[in-house]
């Protein structure tokens, strides 16, 4: 399951995606909305947007990297797209495997390919009124 | 004259709506496009930093020539999660 | 939360205990019983006991050691015991978190600590009628 | 003479039951409870290995002494989740 979708997150509905009776270990990974920013100021709510082809296929090529290494793993991802409030769910990734390791190294390693490479974007509300679209990674820094 | 189909996203899509269609001079590439667009809305200056482009859901350099029907896709730097 | 129980376990109760505004970031591990032991053998279900005063307590106290170095962490542990079938969740680790570094180090250090010194007990069931008490450390190995 | 109460679990309950009262000389340690339930249930032999003793919820020593009214937990080698 490589979604991105408008609806509330149902997170159990993800998890029921990749059980399987040969899989004694599911870690599931839940973002969600905080009420305040990295720099402390008070978030009223996000509102995403993606390129969702690109981003379905950026979230099965996650999946078909982590089963190169660890072919029992099942993975999901779901993420959602339009305006989040605090509280709210945006992103589910749950892995399932045989073993509690690779559940926990594949649903690591799928949040944070995620956000590296997945075509969504995040702009944080403020309380105060102002708006800012906000980049998971900091520029390189230059010599 | 090749036409090309232009996905805006973000910040981008803010001054360029998220679609629009543009026609471009045999051979064109993407940085073509990307100087064509900047003509018409100069807001863009600056917001080339960190964006990368998509040729038909493909990430791609920005000296590829396009041809009649891609989709062009403008991507600022992401933020999902 | 920390629990021992009976009844089945409600993997969305357990999380909706510890989230909170402040945290972005849910981990959660599923423990599950599997169709098959480590060795293979087709198994019927499980049967787990535990000394439950004790076992709460060694919940708490992991809890307190994960707050002692990640203080924003919440954490929620509910192990079941009785008999399990095949595909029944045995245990469910929550750990919510600001962001999601702390909770991935938390939920699987808190599974991890569970496994090595919760009094629980494990009795699996096989498929051809045998049974076997399962222990999760081996032996240390003597020189 | 002390009364203890017994419990025991996994293995040892297979064989003890969960929970007994068991009374001791004046003086006796967890070793000594450990050496009348060995006399009273020779199938015990073997099974210390790895075991751990609990007095009233706190792991400890078998030279504990025992008091009047302990809680003692007999806890083989453990297999939660």
């Amino acid at each position: 399951m490589f979604e991105i979708v408008e609806a509330p997150i149902d997170p159990q509905a993800v998890e029921a995606a990749v059980r399987a009776p040969a899989c004694g270990g599911i870690v599931s990974f839940s973002g969600v909305v905080r009420e305040s920013a990295d720099d402390g100021r008070a978030v009223s709510g996000l509102r995403y947007e993606a390129h969702a082809a690109m981003a379905r296929a950026s979230f099965a090529e996650i999946a078909d990297e982590i089963r190169r290494t660890m072919p029992e793993v099942r993975l999901a991802i779901v993420h959602r797209i339009g305006e989040l409030a605090v509280g709210e769910i945006a992103v589910v990734v749950v892995a399932a495997a045989p073993h509690r390791a690779d559940a926990f190294a594949a649903a690591r390693y799928a949040i944070d390919e995620l956000k590296e490479r997945a075509p969504i974007w995040k702009e944080e509300r403020y309380r105060d009124g102002a708006r800012l679209w906000i980049e998971n990674r900091c520029g390189e820094m230059k010599p | 004259m090749p036409k090309v189909r232009v996905l805006a996203f973000a910040r981008l899509r803010e001054l360029l709506g998220e679609s629009r269609e543009v026609a471009l001079a045999e051979g064109a590439t993407l940085r073509d496009l990307w100087s064509s667009l900047l003509a018409a809305e100069p807001r863009l200056q600056g917001l080339e930093s960190g964006m990368r482009f998509a040729c038909n859901q493909r990430l791609c350099a920005d000296e590829r020539t396009l041809h009649e029907g891609d989709e062009i896709a403008l991507l600022p730097p992401f933020g999902g999660g």
